[in-house]
Formats: C-alpha cells, structure tokens, sequence
C-alpha cells in the first residue's frame, strides 16, 4: 500500500550563502494519491523530489513519509531521476532488475518480474543489450522499468516521458497511472507538460521560481482515462496556464526576455 | 693545472680496508708529492666501485683481491694491481645459538659471505674443506645434509641483524662489521683470518694499466704517497682509525671507537673462547699494512680461486697459469721503487730481512 | 584500444575491410613490430657508442648481439628455470597480498572520508620508506629469507594498488551512488554491484603498475640471503661484470612483466565497460 | 549561408552482422530550409542526426554537405546533443563560448557574444554558475547557446527542448527558427513533439522504426509565427499523426503492447 | 574528502552546524590525530617486542624513542639541513624530468592508439628494469654523480605518470570528445582544453605515486658517489647499524613525502571539477 507524504515548511539552500532554492514548501500527499509537480525550468522541481526520496536533507523543515521524518534513500520510496543514471557494465535487464536483487530475489526471479515490465515499456527487444546503445528514449524507459520494478510505497518521477515520441508517451501515460492505481502507489511526477499532468494525476501542484514556492494547487477530478479533448480537460488546463504564467511575471521578474515570447506562445496555445 | 687525468680521483668503500688510501688523502702525501687530488669518492658496493673505476670515474681504487684477476681475465679489461692495501683485518663470527667453536662445528649451518670473489669466501672454503665439510650454494628451504655448509651472499650491513635473528649461523666479514656482530647480536670471533693464513692480502690497490703506462711518473708519485701511507698506518693505527672515523674527517660513517675496536683489538684474553687467535706467535694484528705485492700469494690465491664454489660461471678460472698472472697482473715496479724510497715498511708483521721480496705462504687451518 | 575519436567516427566501418583474417592479424602486428625494432635500433646504437669509446670499450657487452647469446646460453643450459620459477613465484605472492591488502583498503579510503583521512598520515610515512631501510626490519621481523623478500615487494606494490582503488573510487559518478542506494542497496549491495564494477579497471590499472614496482623491488630485496631468483642473478653478473647476463636477465624480466602486464590488459579489456 | 545536405542512400548497420537501423535513407534538404525529423523512441533519429555531424559514418551510402561527401565533425555543421554534455571544468559561460575560442575569438569577444545567447535562453544569472550544479533544463539551454554561437551553416538539433517546461519551450520554438531564418541556417531538428515540428520546420520527415527508413514527408506551408490554434495547424497536425501511427503498426508490429493504447489516445488527442 | 554518500546526502546540512571555526578545526584534526597515534602505537609496539627478545633487544634502537632523541639530534646539530637539500633537489629534478617526459607520453599512448601499440612493449620493458639495473648504465652515460642519480629516479618515477595519464585520457567520456570536434577543436584545442583539465586529477594522481617511488629509489641511487643526502645517510646508517639514526632518516623523509604529497592534494582538489 502507498505511504502518506508530508512536507513541513521546507527551506533549502544549497550553501549558507546563497538565496534560498525552495523556499516554505508546505504541502500534504494522501497515500495513493497521485500528485503532479509543474513549474518552469529551475524552479526546484528536482531538488524537492531528491527530498522526498531521502537523497536530499532540507536545510530547513522537514519531510515526514507516514508520519516519520526521512533522512536517507530506501527502497520504499523510490526516486526515477531525470537523467536516466543507468549502469553502462550491466545490460538493459541487468539494469532494471537490480532493485530486485538489492530486496534478495534471486536472479531468476528477478529477471522474470522484469521482464514483462520492460514488455510494457516496449524494449522486448533489447533485453540482453548493453545499455550504452540505447537511444535516449530506451535509456529512460529502462530507468521507468527500474523504478517500477521495486514497487515502492511512493514512486517519484522527474519527468519520466520527456525524451519519448507522442505514441509512446502517451501509452505509458495511462499505463504508469493504472499500475499505481491498482498497488495504491502514492505517486508524484515532475512534469513540464500540463497535459501530461491533468492526464496522470489527481492533483496538480505549480511552482514559481526564485525561490521556488508552490503557488497553486489543483485537483484534477477527471474520470480515467482521459482525453485531451474533454471539455473538463480543457477548462483545466487554461486554469493550469494561467497558474503557470503567474509564476513568471508575479514572482521572479527575472526571465524576462524569454518569458515574453511564451506567454504569446503559451496564450495562442490554451 | 695539471690535465683531468692526472688528478688523483679516489673511489672507495666505507671500510677499513681503504685505510691507505684515505691517509695518503687525510693526510697530504699526494701533495708532498706534488700531486692534485679530489676528495675520495665513497660508493656503496663492490659492483658500483668497479663500473665507476671502468668507467674512468676514478683512476686509484682499492679491489678485494679476486676482482681484478676477474676483470682482467674474464673482461679483459686492463686492470693492474699496484700495492696490497693491507694484510688480515676479516674475521669468521658465529651466531651465540650454535656453540660452535671450530670450523668443524659448522656442518649443516648457513654461512653469509660478502662477495663471492672475495679472499673471505675463499679463507672460509679452505677453513670448511679442511675440516671435511662440504660448501654448497643451496635454497634456503632445502635440507641440509650434516657435512654440507650452505652459503648466501649478503651485504655486510645485514650480516649482524640476520645473525641475531638466527637466519644465518655465522657470517664472514671484514671489519668493522665482525665488531658490531660481536657487539650487537651477541656473535663470537670463530676465528680471524689472519690467524689462518700468515698475513694474508685482502684489498690491493688498483690502477689502470693505459694510464700507468701513459704517466709512469705520476704513477711513480702516487705509489710513493701510497707507501708511505702505509708505513704510517702500520705505525698509528689508533691515531688512523679516529683520523678516519665520523669523529675524526668522517671518512668513515662509524664512530671512532668501533674503528678503534675494528683496527686494534687484537689479544688472546679477548678471543679465548672460541679460540679465535691460535697463532699469536705470527706476530699479526687485527689488521696490517704492508705494500708489497707477494707473487706467492697471488698464485695461492689462483689456484684456491679454482676450486671455490662462488654463484656465477667460472670457466675463464679453469685455464688461468697461476704463473703467468702473478707477471702478468700485478707491477712491481713502481711499488718496488717507493719501498726503497720509503723504507719505513719493514717493520711490519713478518718482515724478512734476508729476503724482503719473496715470502712461503702459511696456512694454518 | 585505438583512438577514441577514430574509434567512435569508424569502428562502425571498420568490420568491412576486405582483408583476410590472417592478414589482418599481421598488420595489427605492425605496430608492435615498430616498438621493438626502435628499442632494439636504440639499444644496438648505445652499445656501439660505448664499444666505440676508448675508455668504455668494456661494458659494451650489454649490446643486444651478447646479451642474445647469453640468454641462449642460460635458456639452453636450463639454468634459467629455477631462477624464473623463485622470483616468480616471490612476485606473484607479494602481488596477491598486495591485491589482498590494497583494494580494501583502497575501497574502504576512497569510500568512507574518515577512513581516509585517518590514514592518509600512517601512509604518506610508510609508502616513502625504502625496500632498503625496511631491510633490517625484515630481517628482524621474518622467520623465512622468502617471507622477508616477499614483505619488502608488498611494501611496494601494495601503495599503487591503494591509490588507484581510492582513486577509481573517489570519480565514481555520484549518481550511481544516488541510484543504488534510493534502489535500496546495502553497503555489501553497493561494494559488489557497484563499486567492484565500477573500479575495476582502475584496480587493474594500479595492479600493472604494481607489477613494475614489484619488479623493480625485487633486485634489492633478493640481496637478502636466498641464492636464486632473477634479482639474484642481476647482483651476481654485476658483481662479475657480465653485462651481457644482466641485460640478458633485464630481458628475462621484461618477458615475464610483459606477459604479466597482458594478463591486466586483458582483465582491463574485459572489464571494461566503456564503450569502444 | 546555409549549406545544402544531402543523404544518399545511407544504409547503417552498428555491426556487420547485426540487421541495419537505418535502411535507404534518401534526401535532400535545401539551404536555409528547415527540416523536422519525428519518429518513435529508438528509431534512429539521433543514428542519422550524427551522420550528418559527421560524427558517424554510415556503412552504406554518404552524406554530401553543398556536395562534398563529409567524413569528419567540423564546426561549420553543428550538432546539439541528445544528451547535453556540459564540461564540468567550466563555467556555463565558459561551456557556451567554446566554439567561439575554437574558432579563435578572443576570450573577451567570446563572452561577449555568447552573453546574449544565455540571455536569450534565461540564464542571464547563472553565467558563472558551474554547470554541475544547472538544473537539467538549465543544462540544455547552455548546450543550445553554445550550439547556436559558433553560427554554424547547417544547425542539427537532437530533442533540443526535451527537458523544458511550456513557456521556455515555446519561446524558444520561436527565437530558435528566427535566429536560423536571419543567417539563413540550414538546420534539422530531431523532436518527439509534432506540435513542435509544425511550429518550426518548413517540412516534416517522419521515420519508421526497424529499420528505420523514412516513410513520409510533409511540407508545412503556415505563415510566421504559428499558433496551434489556427486551422491549417490543425490540419497538418492531424495528418502527422495518421502517418506516425502508420511508422508502428505497418511497419515493426513488433511495439504492439505499447502501440495499442498509444493509438487510442493519440486518437483522442487529434 | 569525505564519504561520496554521505557528502552527497548532508553536505548542505552540515554547513550548519553551530561549533566554532577554532572547535570545528580541531574536530577535524582528530581524524589524522588517530591515525598518527595508530602508527605510533604500532611502532612503539614493533620495538618493544624486539627489546624483549633475548638475541636481538640490541637492535631495538628503531623504536620511537631512540628515534625522535636522533632526529633531536640531527635537527638540533643542523646536519640533516644539507643532507635533505641535496635529496630534494635530486628527487624534485627527477620529478621533473617525470612529468616532463610522463605527461605527454601518457596522453599521446592514451589518446593515439597506434602510440600505445607501438610503446606497449618497450614500455613494459623498461619499466621493470631496477635502478639497480640501470646502474652500470647511468655510471657510463652521465658525466655527473648527480644526473646519474637523477636518470635512475627519472627512470622509475615516470611510469606512473606515463601510466595514470594515459589511463585518464582513455577514461574521458567518449562524448566529450565528440562535443569539442562538433565546435570545431584542434588538435591543440582538444589537448588544451578538453584533455588536460579532464585527466589533470589523473596525473597528480600519477604525481603522487611517482613522489613515493622516487623517494624509494633515491636510497639505492645514492650509493652512487655522492656524499649527502637522505638515501645517503640511510646506507649510512645501515652501514653503522644505527638503526635509530636510520628510523629519524626515515621519518624525514616522510615528512617531506607528507609535504609533497600535500602539495599534490590540494592540486588535486583545486583542479577536481567533480562537486562533492
Ligand atoms: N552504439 C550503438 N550500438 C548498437 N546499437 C545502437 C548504438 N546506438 C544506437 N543503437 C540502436 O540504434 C537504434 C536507434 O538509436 P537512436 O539513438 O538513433 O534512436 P532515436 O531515434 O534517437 O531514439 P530516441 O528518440 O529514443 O532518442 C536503437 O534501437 C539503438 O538501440
Ligand atoms: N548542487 C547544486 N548546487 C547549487 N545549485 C543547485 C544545485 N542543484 C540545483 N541547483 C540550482 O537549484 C535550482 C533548482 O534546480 P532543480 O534541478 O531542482 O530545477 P528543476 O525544477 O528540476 O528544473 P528542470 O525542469 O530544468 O529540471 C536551479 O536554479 C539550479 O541551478
Ligand atoms: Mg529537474
Ligand atoms: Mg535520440
């Protein structure tokens, strides 16, 4: 079963000096909820998610996984990292069935449970393959396998689909939910897709930068699957792009020479 | 400014058995004679010596006695004894573990020996061939059978601490290292060379022939220093040993009283048991001077080289004329004349009046 | 292993030259046929040089046609075998200790920072103390000749093990360490899938380098009383001038080094995982 | 100005005996044109961007720049990496000015010219910043300013905004195009988006996987700026995602599992 | 430098805490201060049990006592100044000559593979040759005492160098090599600016073993005429058997080891772009 995740007023610096990166985040993640984390590039997205997977200690606040406060990586919750980090000695199978052999499957076992996930990530093919000839899409699909591999109460994605095509994409947008949905994994994807986001999740997170702050919250209460084209969908993610746009302007003021032509774009687009 | 060549340029080892050539230095007779030196080059090792010297580093250096008969014989390379460096001055110690007291005692021992071209190993091997032992050159891990002497060579520094550490039964060695054994690792005097063979050679001094035949009077002047170096060692030996000592120019790196012990102490209280001096009737000390180059003993020690175990190929030895090297090695001339300048020499141990030139060697094992 | 940039513009092409594989064989010879030919040019011009000088005339025996005959002469006569088979067997043993001792240590002050900081002092001290000065201690300290020697090449082989090992580890790519521990590695985990994988060719590396060192040691320490071994031999010919023996001994070592040495490149080749 | 490319014929196999992943690649693209190439996760997209770096050489077939068949990377056609490969020695600023000092600019020239590209991408204040401690959408808008500076003749662009959030992606998809239409670049962009390629190509190619070939292409005749919304964008979007739908299941059959549920909601979102 | 893991996971944190600067540098002393302790205790221990052995308590002089009353002694008389002059002068000459020579040999057999096929074998063998070997050699061939010295050292302490070089060089990410011919890199470009910040942690790794071989092979180099330095004075010392003598040698040679082995580290860290 998923875990509860809480984030009480975290602050983080990455040295004493500097400006803080996050700043205040405070938020709740009911178990088995799944939660999408949207901001601009270099807001933090990424460094709250090592957070919550134990691999970062917040300078100041706290992260509790069910009430306890966490201060080191486990296997229960477990990160898929936005650079896909795969080991170049071992091959693609080897790859994903690691988290396995690390809980003490044997390697028979191990290389079984595997299997069929990388059947669904669509690298059938290229099992025994070492992973230093993937393309970048197979590298992340690998890592995907990886993570899911180890059934972890809490799944944490930062940006999991970014280097895949729209078919492939959009087939493991619905299939990462479904099987969370049915282990009752509580899940959080850092995305920089608001479809992506109102396609995956219950609730939809955005945050500002400089410091990077969550500065709305959304539920999504769609019916699953969903469809681009619903009209929920759409009113959702005009919301969502107004949230977003809000991030720029009102917050940093900083981005300014790049921020002007998205928002035309982003207007146009919504 | 004399040429390079004509500069007397020394190589010597830190031990006693430079002693001349050190005094003739310490002591200006070069100069009296008219001569440039440079201060004498200590080198480490008998195999750095020996290229330095081939290499033309150092044109007057003092060799154990077999290798120049080496260098000349199996390298061809023209290499003439001068003078003996001195006579005696080695000694057998036997770790305080075995009891031994006579060469006899040594069977199924090990034995370490400096070099094996050296008069140390070919003494041992008279001494240990006379009581009806067998030398051997063996792995350490082979059994012994109770008549064979297992030999090792060794570098003399390590003699004493592999003594007391029981690797080695018993080591032989020149000076001063048979004084540190007895004084550090609790090691005996088996018995001194120079008590076994009358006044034996162990170091001559050494030139090389093109520049003895290209300078003869610059060779004549070195000799002459040489000699007189000798008479006056013979005469202080004391004196000599802290002249020499880090306490006195630091030619060598022991302190004075180890030289002392190393040059002097030489008595029948002291060496009782074992008795390691059964011939105090020759006269000898623990170590002499005496330039003159004995034809007899260069062919003794032809004819013993032949038949000592050493570790490397030995076939040049087999066809070597004891005769035709004792001529052939070794020039007379220029020690012959400085002796007759210099004729302090006689007294040292076992001069003959009658007949100073010719000597019978004695072997008493 | 050929050149990084050609290797990732053609390998891919490379497989589909016409040349028989016989052929192909003999021109990856040719490099190495280069190699020797220069050193032996050079060795060959050094000994003439010195046979050519009046007063150097004698050593000139080192040139490569004596030192030929000479090591015919000790391969023909058998004598060569014990020799090999003593310091060999001391080499591998020192090197196994020192493999023994080096990559734990390595791992363990390349890991953990206070491990290493608590012996960076002791080992600066112990990694500069000569095979010679440690000479008395072993002879103190060891009941066999053997065991000393094979001390004084431990004491030696074993530091460039330890830095490498340390080293190797210290540029491993935080992220794996990341990786491995959110996929709930334990510490036995991340030493055997991770760090072991990982250092591999840099263990290998500072092992060829200690196989060098071992070598170079190994003249010094058979100083110490044993009668046979290739450092033995070195002694023994200088102390009889027989260059052509010592050259013809050096040749003897850097034929076993180089099969040694191939050995770890072949390991490094095996366990390498960059792609070529 | 930008250079003509063309591919002839290029067939490619990554081992002599193993089956090829690119087959009868054949092509031309004119100066200044700008080319989009879509295809799924693995089909060989990046295989083909390199070759026409010339940083792979194709085993069958060659690629011609202005009709000099290419064998060697030079600076005059550049390629942004899949994966942004910063120097981790050097500063962002330092990373983005290399093609410059290459080119021999002074190091003073170098900085000033690259200072406006970073301002460009958003990172006016990360300058100095070592490029370790970037975000990874950071990491890749230094990798495109160093791209962009060294003014290459054709500009080959493998995922270039893959790790982007909306707005700074679609900023970019506009400056990127405008930049190459004022110098005339010939460039090539690789992307997994086909809302992308419609934004900023003249013409799509669409790849099959296994092998890969091209199988289709579609000049996109739409006025500057593009905006999604229009009809014409609409259109072409739609008809791109019948002929990707095409690359999976004529061709390969063998991604069924993930194809499946791709199809369906590729649908919807068409 | 501190546990990858754990540095990666409290770095930030540990910025924080409340000690003082003054408390919190003698907190991190008391990692060396084990380790120095450690040796200390070993040493003390070594020449206790030697004191106590009835045939050889007379070589007990090695024990820290004895030794830090000779170094005393050799401080407070001034006679160890020239002595580790002459040394540091010989070994940072042949440290010279090593990275002078190692640098660009390394990088060129790691980065040419045709280089590395060609100096494979005579590499392998002339780095197994011993000092002791290549004495006759360096007596013949060099004019002074001195530069004899120097070669023997330059000989034994480039291969590290050479080695850790070329290993560095072939452990780039291909990738790198890649990227900086796409911006159109030189040759020189590609040594300059890619290269040799990539490898330079490699080569003072390098630098580092080759400062603890040198200083091995210095003893056995200064058999050779020469009348001060360290190694000299540790064949004195072995030459007298003061083994108390030869330990303070020892220890000044560590000392300076230590120091130029700081000197490494901090290049080392000053030229390591992996953030910790
Ligand atoms: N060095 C290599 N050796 C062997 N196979 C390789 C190598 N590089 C790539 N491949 C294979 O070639 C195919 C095409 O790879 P490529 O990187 O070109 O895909 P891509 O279209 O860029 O995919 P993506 O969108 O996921 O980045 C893949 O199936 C991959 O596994
Ligand atoms: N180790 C570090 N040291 C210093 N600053 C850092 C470090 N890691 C990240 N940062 C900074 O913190 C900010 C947030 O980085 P983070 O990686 O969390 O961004 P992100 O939201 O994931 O962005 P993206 O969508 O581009 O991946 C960035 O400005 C980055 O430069
Ligand atoms: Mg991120
Ligand atoms: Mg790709």
């Amino acid at each position: 079963m998923g875990a509860s995740l809480s984030i009480d007023y975290v602050t983080h610096r990455f040295s004493p000096s500097a400006e803080p990166t996050l700043k205040d985040i405070d938020a709740r993640i009911e178990p088995g909820q799944m939660t999408a984390l949207i901001g601009r590039s270099g807001c933090g997205k990424s460094t709250l998610l090592h957070m919550l997977a134990g691999l970062l200690i917040p300078s100041e606040g706290c992260v509790r996984v069910n009430g306890h406060q966490i201060s080191s990586p486990s296997a229960k919750w477990n990160m898929m990292f936005q650079k896909a980090s795969l080991y170049p000695w071992m091959t693609v199978q080897e790859n994903a069935a690691l988290g396995l052999l690390f809980a003490g499957h044997s390697k028979r076992e191990a290389t079984r449970q595997v299997d069929a996930l990388l059947d669904m990530v669509g690298l059938h093919d290229k099992k025994k393959e070492n992973v230093q000839s993937l393309s970048g899409g197979q590298q992340q699909r690998v890592a995907l396998a990886r993570s899911l591999a180890t059934n972890p109460e809490v799944l944490l994605l930062d940006e999991p689909f970014s280097a895949l095509d729209a078919f492939t994409r959009s087939a493991l947008q619905e299939e990462v939910p479904a099987i969370c949905r049915e282990r009752g994994i509580t899940m959080v994807i850092v995305t920089h897709d608001i479809d992506e986001a109102i396609t995956m999740a219950d609730r939809v997170l955005v945050m500002s930068q400089n410091p990077g702050r969550i500065v709305s919250e959304l539920p999504v209460k769609l019916p699953w699957p969903r469809r681009h084209m619903d009209v929920g969908f759409q009113t959702l993610r005009d919301e969502l792009m107004q949230q977003f746009k809000g991030t720029d302007t009102g917050l940093s003021g900083r981005d300014a020479q790049s921020s002007q032509p998205a928002d035309s774009k982003a207007e146009s687009a919504a | 400014q004399p040429p390079a060549d004509e500069v007397v340029r020394i190589g010597y080892l830190p031990i006693t058995d430079a002693t001349v050539l050190l005094v003739a230095h310490a002591k200006g007779f070069f100069e009296e004679e008219g001569l440039k030196t440079e201060p004498p080059t200590l080198i480490r090792g008998w195999s750095p010596l020996v290229e330095g010297f081939a290499a033309g580093r150092f044109n007057l250096v003092h060799f154990l006695k077999p290798i120049p008969i080496w260098m000349r014989y199996n390298n061809n390379f023209p290499v003439k004894i001068m003078s003996w460096a001195h006579l005696n001055g080695s000694g057998l110690v036997v770790g305080r573990h075995t009891d031994a007291k006579s060469f006899a005692d040594l069977g199924g021992k090990q034995v370490a020996v400096p070099y094996w071209y050296s008069m140390h190993n070919i003494v041992l091997q008279m001494g240990l061939r006379h009581a009806g032992l067998t030398p051997v050159i063996k792995s350490q891990s082979e059994t012994l059978a109770p008549n064979e002497v297992n030999l090792q060579i060794m570098p003399p520094p390590d003699m004493p601490p592999a003594l007391a550490a029981r690797k080695i039964d018993a080591f032989i060695v020149a000076e001063p290292f048979n004084a540190v054994g007895e004084m550090l690792a609790g090691g005996k005097m088996l018995r001194f060379t120079g008590d076994i063979w009358r006044n034996h050679p162990c170091c001559v001094v050494c030139m090389n022939e093109n520049q003895v035949n290209a300078n003869p009077v610059w060779t004549q002047k070195v000799m002459n220093a040489i000699v007189k170096a000798q008479i006056y060692s013979q005469q202080n030996k004391k004196e000599v040993a802290h002249l020499l000592s880090r306490d006195g120019k630091g030619y060598l790196p022991m302190a004075a009283n180890v030289v002392e012990q190393a040059m002097t102490l030489y008595d029948q209280e002291s060496y009782a048991d074992p008795n390691a001096i059964q011939n105090a009737n020759w006269g000898s000390g623990r170590i002499d001077f005496q330039p003159w180059p004995f034809p007899s003993a260069t062919r003794l020690i032809v004819n013993e080289l032949k038949q000592t175990l050493v570790g490397g190929d030995t076939t040049f030895l087999q066809d070597l004329d004891p005769d035709f090297v004792v001529d052939d090695l070794v020039d007379y001339r220029f020690v012959k004349a400085a002796m007759d300048k210099h004729p302090g020499w006689k007294d040292a141990p076992g001069f003959d009046a009658d007949n100073p030139f010719d000597r019978e060697e004695v072997v008493k094992l | 292993m050929s050149t990084k940039t050609s290797s990732a513009l053609n390998a891919p092409s490379s497989g589909f030259n016409g040349l028989s594989p016989l052929l192909s064989m003999l021109s990856s010879l040719r490099y190495p046929a280069l190699g020797i030919t220069s050193l032996l040019a050079a060795w060959w011009f050094g000994g003439y040089l010195v046979a050519n000088d009046p007063d150097m005339w004698a050593f000139a025996n080192f040139a490569p046609a004596p030192t030929f005959h000479a090591l015919y002469g000790l391969v023909a006569s058998g004598a060569i075998w014990p020799t090999v088979l003593s310091s060999l067997y001391r080499i591998l043993y020192g090197l196994f200790w020192g493999i023994v001792i080096g990559v734990p240590v390595g791992v363990l002050i390349g890991y953990v920072g206070s491990a290493m900081k608590i012996a960076n002092v002791p080992f600066q001290f112990l990694r500069m103390i000569s095979p010679l000065a440690w000479m008395p201690i072993a002879v103190l300290a060891f009941p066999t000749w053997d065991s000393a020697i094979i001390f004084l090449i431990v004491m030696a082989a074993v530091w460039p093990i330890i830095f490498s090992t340390a080293h190797g580890v210290r540029r491993i790519d935080p992220n794996w360490f990341k990786v491995a521990r959110n996929l709930g590695a334990s510490e036995l985990h991340m030493l055997r899938r991770i760090i072991m994988p990982a250092i591999m060719s840099d263990v290998l590396a500072g092992i060829r380098l200690a196989v060098g060192v071992a070598w170079v040691v190994l003249v010094p320490a058979e100083y110490l009383g044993v009668t046979s071994g290739l450092g033995y031999a070195i002694n023994d010919a200088r102390d009889t001038l027989s260059y052509d023996t010592l050259a013809a001994i050096v040749v003897v070592i850097g034929l076993i080094g180089y099969g040694l040495d191939s050995i770890c490149s072949l390991l490094i080749k095996r366990f390498n995982w960059h792609v070529e």
